[in-house]
Parts: C-alpha cells; structure tokens; sequence
C-alpha cells in the first residue's frame, strides 16, 4: 500500500520527465511546415486535380459523362451532316460528331478519375492545377465546348435539315413499293467509335 | 433537509471539439457524473446506401472511399472482395501483394489518427501533431501510387487502377524503417505516461461476453481479450501468407478491456503492419495489375456477404444483386455504427472526463455511422 | 521605494501612487503578455515540429499585436440570457486579481509596488480573489460548459491553495519572513545561497536541507501551476471536455482579459517560485555594476535576472503543457490531497526538525 | 462446425412450422426463412443452444424486394403495391465458427417482424435503421426512432424502391 504510493509517484514524476525529454528533443527537429503560397510541394506525376479536356481530340462518346459517378459532365452533340468537315483525332480518327456542349461542373467533381480511364481518344485527363477556388459557384462549371452558340445553331439547323430530308425520303421510300436502303454514314462510325 | 438538486441535461456536439465529427450525445448528469448517454446520429447522413442502387458497380468505389475516410483503401478492398465474390473473379497474385501493402499502410495510417485523436481527448497535443506528420508520410506514398491523399479510388472490382510507382517500394522500405522508432517514442510519450494511464485504465471497461454481445469487432473487441482478427479466423485476400500476431488487450495497468488496453491493441497492431508489410515488399512478384479487370461488371443474380479487417473492425458489404448493371441493394456493415453503440452502456456512471475517453478509444468516423 | 521618489518628484501622493501602479502594468505586464502569447505559440510549434506564425514580421513577431487589434475589433457578443452585470465584471475582476498579486512582487531591490511584510501571504491571499470572478463569469454566461468549468475551477483553485501555503510556511519556517523582499535579499551573493540550495550560510543544516528545499520547490511549483489553470491541471478549460470551460461565452476584449490574466498569472507564480527558491531578482554570479564600480547598473541586471528566470519558469511550464495530457477532476484533487499535502506537510515537518536542530 | 442444411434440420425439428424453407438460389449463401413473429424465440434458441451458440449478430439490413404490383399512382409516379419487405440476419458463432444467414418476409402494407434487440443488443440500432430506412416496425423494441433520418421527416422511408423525394422539408426546397 505504501510501496504503491511511493511507486505512483515516482513513476508520475518519471514519466513526466521522459516526456519533457521527449518534446525537447523535438525543439531542435526540423519543422515539417511548408509555407504554403511561397512554397508549393512538387505532386507526382499520378496527382489528379481539375479535369482538363482537349477539345481537338474528343469526339463526344459521351463515355465520361456515362462513367461519371457524380454525373457532373454534361455533354451534348449534334451529328454532322455529310460534307462537313468536323476534323480527325490526332491518333487520326475521323471525327463524326459536332460536341455542341462540354461542360464539367468542378463544384461536383470528386476528383475519382473515372470518366479518364474509358475515354478511347485518352483527351480527358487530370492536371496538377489545383488552385481553382471561386466566389461564385457558377463559375466552377467550366465549358470546354470550342463551338461558338451561333456555330452550335447552324449545325443543329443543318442537321435537322438533313432529318427531314431523311425523313422526307423516308416518306417517299414508304410511298414506293420497292425499298430502298438508305445509306446511313454516321452510324456505323459512331459505333466504331465507342468501342 | 437535504438540498434538492436535479438533473442537468447536457449536449455534447454536434460541434464538439471532441465528439470526432458531427455526433451528438445527450449526457444526462448529476454535478460531473454522466447518468446516462444518448447518442443522436445522422447529421452527416448522404443516403450512400439510396446512391449505389443508382449507381453501376464500378461507380460506387467512390463513394465507398467516403464511408470511412480516413480508411478509404481498407473500404474499397472491402467492396473490391465483395464484388469479386459475387462474380467468381480470380485477382493475380502481384494485385494481392499490392493490395495487402496498401491496406496495412492504410492500417496504420488510420491507427495514427486514433491515437493521436485520443491522446488530443485526453489532452495531450503533441503527440497528436507527431501522429500526423508520420500519417503524411503514408498519404504521400498513396499519392505517389494512385494520385490521391485521403479518397483513392485505387482497388477495383479485379485488379486496381495503377501498377506501383517505380519508385515505390523502395520509398516504402524508407519509411517502414523511419517509422519504427517513432512507435517507441510515442509509447513513451503518451502511452507510459501516468497521467494517461490513469486517464485511461480502468476508465470505460468493455466485457468480453458484452462486446460479443454486442458484435464489437477490431480493436476495441481485442482489447477486451479474444484473438479474434478476420485476417487470421476468417483469411480473405493473401493475408495467410504472412507471419504476424495479433494483440490482445491484457490488462497492463487496470481491468482488460479498459479503454488503456483498446488504445495499446492499435499501437502493437501498427507494428504488426509494419511486419506485414516488410514480408509484403520482400515477397512481390512482378505480373499485370489490369489483367483480371471485368469488361463489364455484371454479376448474377443472388445475395453476397463478404467483409474484412478494416482498422476500425470488421466491414462488410451485403449485396443483393438481381443480375444488372446496378446493384438491388447495398448494406454496409460499418464497424464504428456497431462499435458506438455500446457507447451508452460504458458511459454510465463515469465522468464527463471519462465520456471523452471511452469515445475516443472506441475510435469511430462519422462518415461511416451516418453513411 | 520609486514611490518615495515619485512622490517628492510630483509632490502629490496620489498621482504618484497611481503612476506606480500604472509603471509595472505597462512596462511590465503588457509587454510580457505580448511576449508570452508569441513565445508559446513558437515553443508550442518547434515542439511539434511546425513554424508557428510566420508571416506578421519577421518570423510573426508581431503576430500577437496583430491578434490584440483583432480582438479590439471583434463584436462583443453577448446573449440574451446572461446576467449582465456580472458577465461584464467578471473578466476585469480577473485582471485586476491577477494584477494585484504585481504589487509585492519585487523586480528588483528597489522596484516593488509595495514593501508589504507579509509580501508573500499577500500574493496568495489576492490570487484566489481569481476564484470568485472565475465562479462569477461561469455563472452569469448561462451556458452549462461554463458553469462545470466555474465549478471544477473552484474546487481546484481552493484545493492548491494548501499545498502551496504549506511549503511557503516551510519557507518561513528556515527564513522567519514573509517579506519577499527580504527573503529576495538574503539570497544574495551567488547561486549557492539560494533556498533551493538550502539558503545562505555555510553549515550543516543548510546541506541536509537541500533535498527537502528541493521536494518544496517542486510542491510548490506544481500546484501554482494548478492555480495559474495550465495543463496538466487546465480541467476548467478542458478543451475537449467543455469547450472553452468558463469563458465559453466570452468573445473580443472581455476574451482578451481573461488570456491577459492568464499570461500575467503564469508571471506571477513563476516570480514567486523564483523569488521563494531561486534567488528572486539576484545574479547567480554577482553583479556587473558592483565589479565595474557602476552602481546603477546594478538594478538593471536584477530586472533582467529576474525577467530571465521568470521567463524561464514560464518555458517549463508552457514545456510541460504541450508535453503531457490533462487529469481527470477526481484526480486533480487526489493529487493534491493524497500526494502534495502529505508531502508538503512532511516536508515541513522534517525542516523544522531541522532547523530547530 | 455446422453447415447451412445441418443448422436448417436442427431448427425445423424444433419450430416446425415457423421455419419456412432453407433457399438456396443465391450461389453465395443459403439463407433460412423464417415467420417474422418467430424470429425472436428462434434466435434465443440460436444464441442459446450449445451446439449452435451464435453469439453475434453481424448484420441485420432490410431490403425491399419490391414484387408486387406496380400501380400508376398520379402523374407518371409508380408505387407498389402488396409484396413483401425482408429482413435479413447475419449470424456467427466465434466459438463454432459457423455463420447462418436467416431472412424474414414480411408484408408491405404492414411490416411487422419480432425485434431481437434482446438476443443480441446490438440489433437495437440495427433494427431502428430498418425502420428509419424501411418502415418495418419490430415489435417489442424498446426505442423504435427514425435514427439517421431527421426525426420529424414525413415523406416516408427512403430505401423504399417507390420512395419519392418530397419538395419541401420544413418550408425548405428539398434539392437546394
């Protein structure tokens, strides 16, 4: 009984004193703080930060957006009409459709890199930019879309355009006994596309 | 006459500096004696379970990383397994090797905010800022290998997203031998100190037939002295490979089962990992990481229960699939739901001090009680 | 001392007594307050392993001024429910406890407020003046964590007082003064003269007491840091537990006095361990001012021999508030009562033996 | 150590009728069915019983299976009608080292299962997140409260495969 209360307080003060020796010890260890804006630490080569999408490459699968768990990428496209001449991906694909809308809404993103893994052109990727805040929530959605609004009508115009030709000939076709088979360019090579 | 006093309601939280999170509990005192605790949950509540059926298989890892974030590669394993089962995949042996690395990294990463957290409960600052620059050590080496610090989205249903970093497993040699001492240090920095002792043994004793009764599982189980470790009684991944032990609480400064002997279990558990994880880096075979990876998740239809030893306990995920692209239904077995709820039954009749305490050793993450 | 010379410079006793009142506020408390928030927060950091404040001049020197405008600024938030009187004079009544105890406190032989011969019994008396205010502030902020941290406060603050009185009895006991000037002014000369080496004089007493000055010293140390609410003993505050303990409430300048009084407090304790143990202002090694023939220069080294050695105590105790965790309130009172009373009181005991030897 | 049919046959030989059918569609697992008014007397015997000694309850997680019919309540919105709701029971026994899943129907219109929060103490939370998410309520539960949901939410009980969102909470927009 007495023993123990001896004992208590000796390994009180023991103690107590193996840990001063301790954090003194560490009075003259090197900080670990970086100074932040001044300073910045070099990410690795693997670092995902904000999306960066280009542009020239994508040919609007839609493959992202689909893989997206927070469904924060919004695309839209517009197919394009025989003739135009919407471009090649640079590992020389042709391009068949118009992306009339790309958007990524940075508020939402988890940064999970999912939708870079199934994209077939590799044109959506992550960066190491990751100073990006804003004050107003509306600016963290980001439009990659490289159509201007009035080049995104004329091509839903031309395209409804060749619809109703299509469907004008369509029409015709089932007004004639005989079928035609229609030849369909876009299709297939959407497909192709995809997979 | 004896003065009449009565009982004061206290709540603790949801902001607190010491509730870990956002939880609340009503404390029903009388002067500095706790009567009784109610635990209010569900502010961080996000609907994970009404998520997955909306989401693919894939889609769901990360969320999976949410659930306990400070232990995301242990979570998505988890699901990775799960899935695995439910689809009868066979993952190649240098993805197990990668894997079981990872979750013991994850492992002790996460152990190093429990006990630097406790130590911050009971008081003590500084060995908590120690835990934390170790644990950044650990986040860099994820960050290295999949580009994330805390929500990795690294282990996928077959396989997992990157190879290692060429630069890997020699970084994580460096640190296994940097950290060792710290666990000394750390021991005699906070845990033979006297006042944490005191603070802690015989404070909140859990018995064993109660926390079996009561399904706690991982470290707060062992601390109440049974081996029971899934890596050993139920072997899922690799781990049957490895030559490691699994510590049990004894006892050393009170009763077994004290919130003492649950703060020790997870600092032999880290060294535990650290061998681990050396057996690990010796033994890697070289092969493809992305070979085993699913075109298409679609497993057949039927119910699947699958769980592993995640720092906080055993988490397992019961899936009911109906042979779509989406599962039916996903329930998570969160250990820290599991392990708080017998939060009420210790709190009784100790101090407010002691309240902080016993929260603290049983080491819940509210991202996982709210899921 | 100053206040004879003030008073035949102006020739009026009352500006000349609150001149002197003012002097050790405003040379000594403030700046050392400004001094103590930034060294804390530096030595709280390096022992971690971080920086501390570095952008406020060089290496955030001025960081705490910078925080002093702050807190000048910040609303004073006050809610509805709060006793009002006793919420706004709590703070202030804190302060003015913690600066009272300045007044017999000597800087150096001839800078102290006021030549009280009972100094040292003065300077406890008005320390647990704290108590009250501390009750008070707990009280009138209408919020539970305040009034459990009020109420832990009081508990503890009357508790330390015994430990502490029973080793300055000690004290007075080997001494046979509770003046702290004087007992400043015996310890004069060099290190070895100090109580903690067993006092002046050079005989056989003064060698077998130097384990029990040395048991004093601790005791006395410990539960002044028990008074001062510094970890290990901070359960008044407990940041965990209770959030901000008493001044849970308290935002902006009313803030501001209670951390003033803290840092004035933790002075204040070490200047009374400094000048029961360790020689009060004197010089371990004798005077420059005395060797050069310059005597003027002599109270200038005692200011900054006693500001050192006031630092220094100050240093261990922030040391050992980021070193070790905080007791549980039945512990706080088990220490005193089972542990530093008993001793104290042996102690005592075996001195006077001693010295009646 | 005991399987799935051996634990299956011991409990059909002591309950008789309350013991519905041993389903083994799943691949993974055969799951027990059980009359939902039994399920506590059965899980007494189950912790009980030396032989079996389930001491632990892992996992106790309702899922609506959501066969019924569907029927057009108003402006495109599908409910379901008639059907059942399940309870599922994961059970391990440390000593025997065995596991058991058991599963409870229950009807949708009136979802009422035994708690067993008294078998194993556990279940209590599990059994309040059954409610909160599912609407089942267990009888004889000490503390049947909504426990992740806000308390006073009306719109009915979210894990539901009909549950619709509502437009307002507490005069809040719902979807920011």
């Amino acid at each position: 009984m007495i023993k123990q209360y001896f004992l208590n307080t000796w390994s009180g003060i023991w103690t107590v004193l193996v840990g001063m020796k301790i954090t003194f010890k560490h009075l003259f260890t090197p900080s670990v703080t970086i100074q932040y804006p001044d300073v910045k630490v070099e990410l690795p080569e693997r670092s995902r930060n904000r999306l960066y999408v280009n542009m020239d490459d994508c040919i609007g699968c839609d493959q992202c957006a689909r893989a997206c768990p927070v469904s924060c990428i919004e695309i839209e496209t517009v197919k394009s009409v025989p003739g135009d001449e919407v471009g090649k991906t640079s590992n020389g694909k042709k391009k068949a459709l118009w992306v009339t809308k790309f958007n990524i809404d940075f508020a939402k993103c988890c940064c999970c890199q999912l939708c870079v893994f199934p994209c077939p052109t590799e044109c959506i990727k992550m960066t190491s930019i990751y100073e990006f805040s804003e004050f107003e929530r509306d600016n963290l959605l980001y439009n990659f879309a490289t159509l201007t609004p009035a080049e995104v009508d004329e091509k839903k115009d031309s395209y409804a355009k060749l619809e109703a030709e299509k469907a004008a000939q369509k029409a015709a076709a089932a007004a004639e006994p005989k079928p035609v088979a229609a030849p369909a360019p876009e299709k297939p090579k959407e497909e192709s596309s995809n997979n | 006459m004896a003065l009449k006093t009565e009982e004061m309601v206290l709540n603790m939280g949801p902001q607190h500096p010491s509730t870990h999170g956002v939880l609340r509990l009503e404390l029903e005192l009388e002067g500095e004696l706790v009567l009784n605790v109610r635990p209010h949950l569900g502010y961080l509540h996000r609907c994970f379970e009404k998520h997955c059926e909306a989401m693919t298989y894939p889609q769901v890892i990360p969320y999976v990383d949410r659930l306990d974030y400070l232990a995301a590669m242990s979570n998505e394993l988890t699901y990775a397994i799960t899935c695995e089962k439910l689809m009868n995949i066979q993952v190649p042996e240098r993805v197990e090797y990668i894997r079981v690395i990872m979750v013991e990294l994850q492992r002790i990463a996460s152990h190093l905010v429990a006990l630097g957290t406790f130590g911050l409960d009971i008081g003590a600052f500084t060995p908590f800022l120690y835990c934390f620059i170790d644990r950044e050590k650990i986040l860099s080496l994820f960050e290295l290998t999949c580009g994330a610090r805390m929500l990795y989205n690294y282990i996928w249903i077959g396989g997992l997203s990157h190879d290692l970093h060429p630069d890997f497993i020699r970084l994580a040699k460096e640190f296994v031998q940097y950290f060792k001492p710290h666990v000394a240090e750390l021991n005699n920095l906070l845990s033979y100190n006297k006042i944490f002792i005191e603070r802690t043994a015989n404070v909140g004793v859990l018995p064993l037939e109660a926390a079996i009764n009561y399904n706690i599982t991982g470290p707060s189980l062992r601390g109440s002295g049974i081996k029971w470790d899934l890596r050993k009684n139920d072997p899922y991944s690799i781990y049957d490979k490895f030559d490691f032990d699994i510590p049990v609480g004894k006892g050393t400064f009170g009763q077994v089962g004290d919130c003492w002997d649950r703060y020790f279990v997870r600092v032999v558990e880290m060294e535990q990992s650290l061998r681990i994880i050396e057996q690990a880096l010796e033994q890697i075979p070289e092969g493809d990481v992305t070979s085993a990876l699913p075109k298409r998740v679609k497993p057949p239809e039927g119910t699947v229960y699958a769980r592993t030893e995640n720092p906080k306990g055993e988490l397992g995920f019961f899936i009911v699939s109906n042979g779509s692209l989406n599962p039916y239904r996903v329930k998570v077995k969160p250990p820290s739901f599991v392990n708080l709820t017998v939060l009420g039954e210790l709190c009784k009749g100790c101090f407010i001090s002691d309240v902080i305490a016993i929260l603290g050793s049983i080491d819940i993450v509210m991202g996982e009680v709210d899921r | 001392m100053i206040f004879d010379w003030l008073s035949s410079l102006i020739g009026n006793e009352i500006i000349a007594g609150i001149i002197c009142a003012c002097l050790p506020l405003f040379l000594f408390i403030l700046p050392f307050a400004l001094v103590a928030v930034l060294m804390e927060r530096k030595v709280s950091a390096h022992m971690q392993d971080r920086l501390g404040p570095m952008r406020t001049g060089y290496h955030g020197i001025i960081q705490t001024i910078a925080d002093i405008l702050k807190l000048f600024q910040k609303e004073d938030i006050m809610s509805n429910e709060v006793d009002k009187p006793l919420f706004n004079i709590a703070p202030v009544l804190t302060f003015i406890g913690s600066y009272a105890a300045f007044a017999a406190i000597p800087f150096t032989s001839n800078f102290i407020g006021t030549k009280l011969d009972l100094g040292i019994v003065y300077i406890l008396g008005v320390s647990s003046f704290g108590v009250v205010s501390i009750l008070m502030a707990g009280w009138s902020s209408n919020n539970k964590y305040s009034l459990l941290g009020a109420m832990r406060s009081a508990a503890q603050l009357v508790s330390y007082e015994i430990p502490t009185f029973l080793v300055v009895v000690t004290l007075i006991t080997v001494t046979g003064t509770t003046s702290l000037l004087n007992l400043s002014e015996m310890q004069t000369g060099h290190f070895w003269n100090w109580m903690i080496l067993g006092g002046p004089g050079l005989n056989l007493t003064k060698f077998l007491l130097i384990p029990f000055m040395i048991v004093g010293a601790v005791i006395v140390f410990i539960s002044t840091l028990a008074e001062v609410n510094r970890t290990p003993f901070d359960v008044p505050e407990a940041d965990s537990e209770l959030v901000a303990g008493y001044y849970t409430e308290y935002s902006g300048m009313k803030f501001a006095m209670f951390f003033l009084a803290e840092y004035a407090n933790m002075f204040a304790v070490s200047a009374i361990v400094s000048a029961l143990f360790f020689g009060g202002y004197q010089s371990p090694f004798g005077y420059l001012g005395n060797l050069l023939g310059v005597s003027w220069l002599v109270p200038f080294e005692q200011l900054f021999w006693f500001t050192l050695k006031g630092c220094l105590f100050v240093f261990v105790q922030m040391w050992l508030r980021w070193t070790l965790p905080r007791l549980r309130v039945d512990q706080l009172m088990t220490l005193c009562w089972k542990y530093l009373i008993p001793f104290a009181f042996a102690n005592l005991l075996i001195v006077g033996l001693l010295v009646v030897l | 150590m005991k399987n799935d049919e051996e634990i299956f046959e011991i409990l059909k030989a002591k309950f008789g009728d309350s013991i519905i059918e041993l389903n083994a569609k799943s691949p993974f697992e055969k799951v027990i069915v059980i009359a939902p008014l039994k399920i506590k007397e059965v899980s007494y015997f189950l912790r009980d019983d030396s032989e079996l000694d389930f001491c632990s309850l892992v996992l106790l997680s309702g899922v609506d299976d959501a066969n019924g019919e569907k029927v057009e309540l108003e402006e495109g919105f599908k409910g379901i009608q008639g059907g059942t709701l399940s309870v599922y029971y994961h059970l391990e026994s440390i000593n025997q080292k065995q596991k058991a899943t058991l599963k409870v129907s229950t009807s949708r219109e009136n979802p009422e299962v035994e708690s067993v929060s008294d078998v194993w103490r556990n279940a209590d939370w599990h059994e309040r997140e059954a409610f909160d998410m599912y609407g089942i309520k267990f009888l004889n539960h000490p503390d049947l409260r909504r426990i992740l949901m806000p308390e006073d939410w009306e719109a009915g009980y979210p894990l539901r495969k009909d549950y619709r969102n509502p437009e307002f909470y507490q005069g809040m927009k719902v979807p920011y």
